[in-house]
């Protein structure tokens, strides 16, 4: 959809507010899903004899940390790039580049720590273990995915218009640390614990 | 005062709906009642993805059929001649130079449907491969049909021959009473295509991949020459029933001396213990998993007959036998074959087994009474 | 015995369009024209279960609660349209309804009726529970018999433990949709599934329960009357889930243990040792 | 588009009526589908009900077209594809369209006083998610090996590959992931359009019944969606990379999941889905009935907060859909008392309806008839609820015809009857051109009558104990006594088929035909009126400035002799 077809609104305040708001509900739907996912994965584990099942080839924990860290450190880097758009200093599309490829390495070290288990003959259908593994993992790959789309967009707008339009850059910036902290908590539950 | 009642109510519901969901699978927790000890998980134990379901190799399934002439004098319709070619009036045969054996072309497309409607109806028993062992036949007695044989119990056709399309599905349309062998409610075209399929899973160079095998027609069924006459039929029917052995599998229904009698040997002659309940056949030929399946030979007072609603079924499954589990041809292929017992007695045993079935099937008082004559002690 | 229609075998299929002409007058007079040899029935049988009464007098009362609920409901709808009609001259009177006489005037028309509608069933309802179905009588019974029953894609297998009364032993009783259970003793059913959800339906006994594949379900019921029930399957088990009939033999006491020693014998006669698969008892959960 | 800023109206075809982002041109687009749908779910169940009186007799037209295979009959896996679709349809690519795709984007901004709604290019998302979700829908009735057979419920283990190998049912939860996310989005919309966009002096008091059904329902529709979403998730993943979250461990190497974690998913989806297509119905009889009833709604603020009372309970009640798979007593019990609960808001709503039409002035338009026809309908279904909710009658009557009649009375009834009031009431202002009254009551005294025998003879033949989702009921003796309530059941279905052409030919021939309405014909004060019908692009020349509450009929205070007063005209104190 071209711009002029809409012609965006004037970026008021009471327009960030409405964004803001739309942006609330649209996280407490995604969570509603989400926690649907892991209290299915709770119960499930709950009802096996032994957790994790003897014998079962666990991915590697070392590429999940990485990760985890990796994620933390591009969601700092948006959150620096927000500050200094909200500022009107200049600073924004290099730190928000930074974000960007901070998350290309997450994607990198995700689909790495999926083709080692994958490799590693651990296969969906091969267990309930790897099943809940890659049901997890690929869920939140789909939303990482998305989340790089919509980053791109944004670095896309800020070379184009010099810097983007705040609304777009914090709701983007707010989808990225929910999926941030998506990680977090399967990160504990699954790997951890 | 209803706002109260709401918020109570509302963290009760929560309180329950978490507890619910955690609790553990109520009391049919999986560790101290391990659920049904039900056979191990079997080879089907889970439908596989890849359910190959498009058949593409060209070669269809070839039905041989060798004695065209005579089965072209019982159907006329069947069969029009049209010079050399052999027109059967649903597909087409054709004359094959040096085998001398016409055979029948199903192309593949046919084949894809009747294996997809095989998948949807049949697999849950007869198993995705068609070998008899699906995932509702684990520890089925008497165990569902392996098509991987090519041997069919109740097709009315003589055992050595393979049976027609007609008779399979008018088995499938039948059902076998007392099996999870439903009646199928699937039109006649459907079935004919499903039949199609099966007849394709036949082994090579058996079945009907093997051209001297002879696709038969049902066993030939006189008229019955005791209407009208029936308890005369029961009566001669209870004394060949006797005479021909037929206790050497089902039970005997006479008391030890009447059957000495009945058999002109002399009255001392003992049986074994087992002489008025159905033996155990060992010698069937129909395996599951490799194992032989024992197959009990039905007592008529007591198990639910598979194939015999009334007197001409019962005839035509004595008369064409039970191919596979040791019950022999016992009526003519054809009205000039010789069949080893004369039709009138397989017509007067099937009488008799009809009055066994009506009078004592699922009359508990009168069968006890009837069988405590028969084994004269408690 | 199973008959169901097959599709050709009863009705001719009738050519093009002008065929379905009759067809469709057919569709008018189909009630009068079905054969008149079934029975035309609209209400369950009589319960033939020690607490099948209970359903019929909760069942009873509900219908007459909503009854008199549903009465009241249609006067206050069509009292209105009659009297309160627009005509000219005819005002509607001005009321908001939110002063607080009215919220206090709902409040206390719905305490009564949660409580005369609801409050009232509940307890019934849960006194029947407590009596009825859930009081699955414990293993200390004495006389209770215990069933296992494995569906099937469109079958049920029943076990009974036979007249040793131990599982998985060469005398336990195998039969396929058909159950002989005696009078006036209570019977306890473990149910599971092989493959899909079923659920055991028997409308006589007012009893059902599901069948699920990996966990054991209980149900109980007690017959106080002898005679042939019919057993049902009550959740969508594939394309025959309306083939999945069996029948219920309820048996005086002393032709059950006529029927049930016969029985024991002919399983003993036809027990084969090496065929481990067609032993598919599992521990009894009480 | 907040402020007084006003955009150009588009200009080309594709941009105006395709990929329009004008919540009344999406409307539109939404309600077409709706019916489209309703009257593909109607032939089906048209079909259901001819195999039911006739089982294996060919279906007369049609029956060829379908079934070539069975020579025009319905074969057995045709006929739970049937009933599976037919559930499916009416109520993800029927109801659900109609009530809140087209009624919500038409009524929210008009009513509320806004240009459009918040997030247009959403708006217009929404609609395009659902179209594919229905396509995938569509094109899972011709794959190989059947389409989806689980009913529309899909318990597992028979919806896993274990029980329907094809793939028709890994399409049917595509489609329904898809129609979820369209959802979503539309409840996004709707939620922050009425917080947000609300015209100046239009309080949460002075807001229609209709907007608060659509802003209640929008609440369900984004928090329980999801839940369906991740589910189907879940079974994709078991049918297609053969994990096996709902396929127990005794009878599948490397299962472990449970069937009845699944049971526990959808229904709790399942049940505020039942309410999300009540509200709506809810909110348009509150408002018509006070309408055309010429007297404010009785307690407008208890109404509101009974809705707001249904809304939260909801999502714990769902237990009562599976007492009889083995629930431990305390969770049957405590959700049976909930059920009990639940009962009690929906009881006071229907209170301050009957009410409101106390001491009226009606006006027995055919919208004001479809709308008391939700009183005597949901009234008639609500309180065969009662045999459901307590768990001794239930055991015996789940899963039979009368669960069947009780929520086709409900759910489908009630939706479909609150739909037509609120087409006959809109349609002005939508198309500028006033439904025929006497088509319309014509319409309506040939659906209640045949409606009320079918669903009620569903009661009388489910307490006989007729199992539900039976292809064949002369099949065991015990239910052929009851064929001849089919036989009854589907002679008064087809006459409530063949009446839904009446309306079907009542909507073609005004939407053909001249403009006539005029901008208030039901003399109603709410805002969507103060503008011309069909009104302009942008709704209002400058944003209303709202005064007075919805139903300030027969209000005293009201000079020059009229009973009705616009919301943007003081009441003079």
């Amino acid at each position: 959809m071209s711009a002029t077809a809409t012609c965006p609104p004037a970026e008021t305040t009471r327009h960030r507010v409405d964004v803001a708001f739309g942006m609330a509900i649209f996280i407490g739907a995604w969570s509603m899903a989400f926690l649907t996912l892991f209290l299915s994965f709770l119960i499930i584990r709950h009802r096996q004899p032994q957790w994790p099942p003897p014998g079962v080839m666990l991915p590697s924990l070392g590429l999940a940390a990485a990760g985890t860290a990796v994620l933390l450190a591009s969601s700092v880097a948006l959150h620096a790039a927000l500050r200094r758009l909200r500022a009107g200093a200049r600073g924004f599309s290099a730190r928000w580049a930074a974000g960007l490829l901070l998350a290309l390495v997450f994607a990198g070290l995700q689909t790495a720590l999926w083709t080692g288990t994958w490799r590693a003959g651990a296969y969906p259908d091969s267990g309930i273990y790897e099943g809940l593994f890659y049901m997890l993992t690929w869920f939140h790959g789909a939303h990482v995915a998305c989340g790089l789309v919509a980053l791109l967009w944004v670095a896309g707008a800020a070379a184009r218009a010099g810097a983007p339009r705040l609304s777009t850059a914090s709701s983007v910036a707010v989808f990225w640390h929910f999926v941030d902290a998506l990680w977090l908590v399967l990160f504990v539950g699954f790997f951890l614990v | 005062m209803t706002r109260l009642l709401l918020n109570s109510g509302a963290a009760l519901a929560l309180l329950a709906a978490v507890a619910g969901l955690l609790a553990p699978g109520d009391e049919a927790a999986q560790d101290e009642h391990a659920a049904p000890a039900s056979p191990a998980a079997g080879p089907h134990a889970r439908a596989p993805h890849a359910v190959p379901l498009t058949i593409t190799q060209p070669d269809q399934l070839l039905a041989w059929v060798k004695d065209i002439e005579r089965r072209a004098a019982d159907e006329p319709d069947r069969f029009s001649q049209q010079d050399e070619v052999w027109v059967d009036a649903r597909g087409e045969f054709t004359w094959d130079e040096e085998n001398e054996v016409y055979w029948q072309a199903v192309p593949a497309d046919l084949l894809t449907r009747g294996r997809q409607d095989f998948v949807q109806f049949c697999a849950s028993c007869h198993g995705l491969q068609g070998d008899g062992y699906g995932r509702s036949a684990q520890g089925l007695r008497p165990p569902p049909r392996s098509f991987l044989r090519s041997t069919f119990k109740f097709t009315k056709v003589p055992g050595d021959f393979l049976p027609n399309d007609d008779a399979l599905v008018a088995l499938v349309q039948h059902g076998l009473d007392g099996t999870p062998m439903l009646p199928w409610a699937v039109s006649k075209e459907r079935l004919r295509e499903i039949v199609q399929y099966i007849k394709s899973l036949s082994p090579p160079e058996e079945g009907w991949h093997d051209g001297t095998n002879v696709i038969g027609n049902e066993i030939y069924t006189p008229d019955d020459p005791w209407a009208g006459r029936e308890d005369e039929a029961v009566a001669e029917g209870e004394k060949a029933y006797h005479v021909n052995q037929c206790w050497s599998c089902h039970p005997a229904y006479v008391p030890v001396a009447e059957l000495n009698s009945l058999r002109g040997v002399d009255a001392a002659t003992t049986y074994d213990a087992k002489l008025t309940y159905g033996k155990l056949k060992t010698d069937s030929s129909y395996e599951v998993q490799g194992y032989a399946v024992a197959i009990p030979a039905p007592d008529f007072t007591w198990h639910t007959l598979r194939y015999s609603r009334d007197a001409r079924e019962t005839f035509q499954t004595i008369a064409a036998g039970i191919a596979g589990a040791g019950m022999p041809t016992w009526g003519r292929t054809s009205p000039e074959g010789k069949g080893s017992v004369p039709d009138e007695t397989i017509w007067a045993i099937a009488h008799y087994v009809r009055h066994l079935v009506d009078t004592y099937h699922g009359k508990t008082a009168e069968r006890a009474a009837f069988m405590a004559g028969v084994r004269a002690e408690p | 015995m199973r008959g169901g229609t097959t599709i050709e075998t009863v009705r001719r299929p009738r050519a093009g369009l002008l065929g379905a002409l009759p067809a469709l007058l057919g569709l008018l007079l189909a009630p009068a024209a079905r054969a008149q040899d079934v029975v035309h029935r609209w209400a369950p049988n009589p319960p033939a279960s020690s607490y099948g009464e209970r359903f019929d007098h909760l069942f009873a009362l509900i219908t007459m609660l909503i009854g008199v609920s549903f009465a009241i409901v249609l006067v206050l709808l069509v009292v209105p349209v009659i009297r309160d009609r627009a005509r000219p001259g005819h005002k509607a009177s001005f009321d908001h309804g939110s002063s607080l006489h009215d919220k206090r005037f709902t409040a206390i028309v719905s305490v009564v009726v949660f409580v005369v509608l609801d409050a009232w069933v509940l307890w019934v309802t849960m006194k029947d529970l407590r009596e009825g179905y859930w009081n699955i009588p414990r293993p200390d019974v004495p006389d209770v018999l215990r069933v296992e029953l494995l569906a099937q894609q469109w079958s049920w297998n029943f076990r009974t433990p036979g007249s040793d009364g131990q599982f998985g032993t060469a005398d336990d009783i195998v039969t396929l949709n058909e159950l002989t259970v005696p009078q006036d003793r209570p019977v306890v059913i473990n149910e599971s599934s092989k493959d899909v959800i079923h659920s055991l339906y028997v409308p006589d006994m007012r009893v059902k329960r599901d069948a699920n594949p990996g966990s054991i379900n209980e149900l109980w019921f007690q017959p106080v009357k002898s005679g042939d029930f019919q057993i049902l399957c009550a959740e969508l088990c594939g394309y025959a889930h309306y083939q999945m009939q069996g029948k219920l033999h309820v048996l005086p006491q002393e032709q059950y243990d006529a029927w049930q020693t016969e029985a024991s014998r002919i399983a003993l006669a036809a027990w084969d040792e090496n065929d481990a698969e067609a032993r598919w008892a599992w521990e009894f959960k009480e | 588009m907040s402020g007084d800023h006003i955009h150009p109206r588009p200009t080309s075809f594709l941009r105006r009526y395709v990929f329009s982002t004008d919540h009344k041109v999406i409307a539109k687009q939404f309600m077409w589908m709706g019916f489209v749908w309703l009257f593909v779910g109607g032939v089906m169940a048209m079909m259901i009900r001819w195999q039911l009186a006739h089982p294996g007799v060919p279906v007369p037209l049609v029956g060829k077209l379908f079934y070539p295979r069975s020579s025009g009959a319905v074969p057995p896996d045709g006929y739970n594809t049937l009933f599976t679709m037919h559930g499916t349809i009416m109520i993800f690519l029927g109801l659900t369209p109609l009530m809140i795709g087209a009624f919500g984007n038409f009524c929210i901004p008009l009513m509320i006083g806004a240009r459009d709604m918040i997030f247009p290019t959403l708006n217009m998302l929404s609609f395009w998610t659902l179209v594919p979700g229905a396509l995938v829908g569509l094109f899972s009735l011709f794959v190989p090996l059947g389409a989806a057979e689980g009913g529309w419920t899909a318990y597992p283990t028979l919806s896993s590959t274990i029980g329907t190998p094809g793939t028709g049912e890994t399409m049917w939860a595509i489609s329904v992931f898809l129609i979820g996310a369209s959802s979503i989005m539309g409840g996004i919309n709707y939620i922050t359009t009425t917080v947000r966009l609300r015209a100046p002096g239009m309080t949460w008091g002075r807001l229609p019944l209709t907007v608060w059904g659509l802003f209640f329902t929008s609440i369900l529709n984004v928090l329980f969606l999801p839940v369906i979403g991740s589910a189907m998730i879940l079974m994709v993943l078991d049918r297609a990379f053969g994990t096996s979250f709902f396929v127990p461990a005794t009878i599948a190497h490397g299962g472990g999941g449970d069937p009845i974690l699944y049971q526990h998913l959808f229904w709790i989806f399942g049940h505020p889905e039942v309410y999300i297509l009540i509200l709506p119905a809810w909110g348009f009889v509150g408002d018509l009935l006070s309408f055309f009833a010429r007297k404010p709604a009785f307690g407008y603020k208890v109404t509101v907060g009974a809705m707001a009372a249904v809304t939260i309970l909801s999502a714990v009640v769902y237990g009562h859909h599976m007492f009889t798979t083995g629930m431990t007593a305390m969770l049957g019990e405590s959700f049976m008392l909930l059920t009990m609960i639940i009962s009690v808001p929906g009881e006071i709503l229907f209170f301050n309806w009957l009410h409101t039409l106390w001491r009226g002035n009606l006006r027995l338009t055919s919208s004001m008839l479809f709308a008391m026809g939700v009183i005597f309908v949901f009234g008639l279904g609500g309180l065969t609820g009662i045999y459901l909710a307590t768990i001794s009658t239930d055991i015996y009557l789940h899963d039979t015809y009368f669960v069947v009649g009780h929520f086709h009375l409900t759910m489908a009834a009630s939706a479909l009857f609150g739909t037509f009031a609120a087409c006959y009431f809109w349609f002005p202002k939508m198309y500028g051109k006033v439904l025929s009254e006497r088509l319309g009551k014509l319409h309506f005294w040939t659906t209640i009558i045949p409606l009320t025998i079918v669903f009620c003879t569903m009661f009388v033949s489910g307490y006989g104990g007729m199992p539900r989702r039976y292809y064949d009921h002369t099949g065991n003796p015990y239910t052929a006594e009851l064929q001849w309530l089919n036989d009854i059941t589907t002679v008064a279905a087809f006459v409530l088929g063949a009446a839904q052409l009446l309306f079907a030919w009542n909507v073609i021939k005004t939407v053909a035909g001249k403009r006539t309405a005029a901008q208030n014909p039901w003399e109603v004060g709410t805002l969507e009126w103060t503008v011309p019908s069909p009104p302009p692009h942008h709704n209002f020349d400058s944003i209303p400035l709202v005064v007075t509450g919805p139903h300030e009929f027969s209000n005293p205070a009201i000079r020059d002799g009229k009973d009705w007063i616009y919301q943007t005209e003081p009441l003079a104190s």
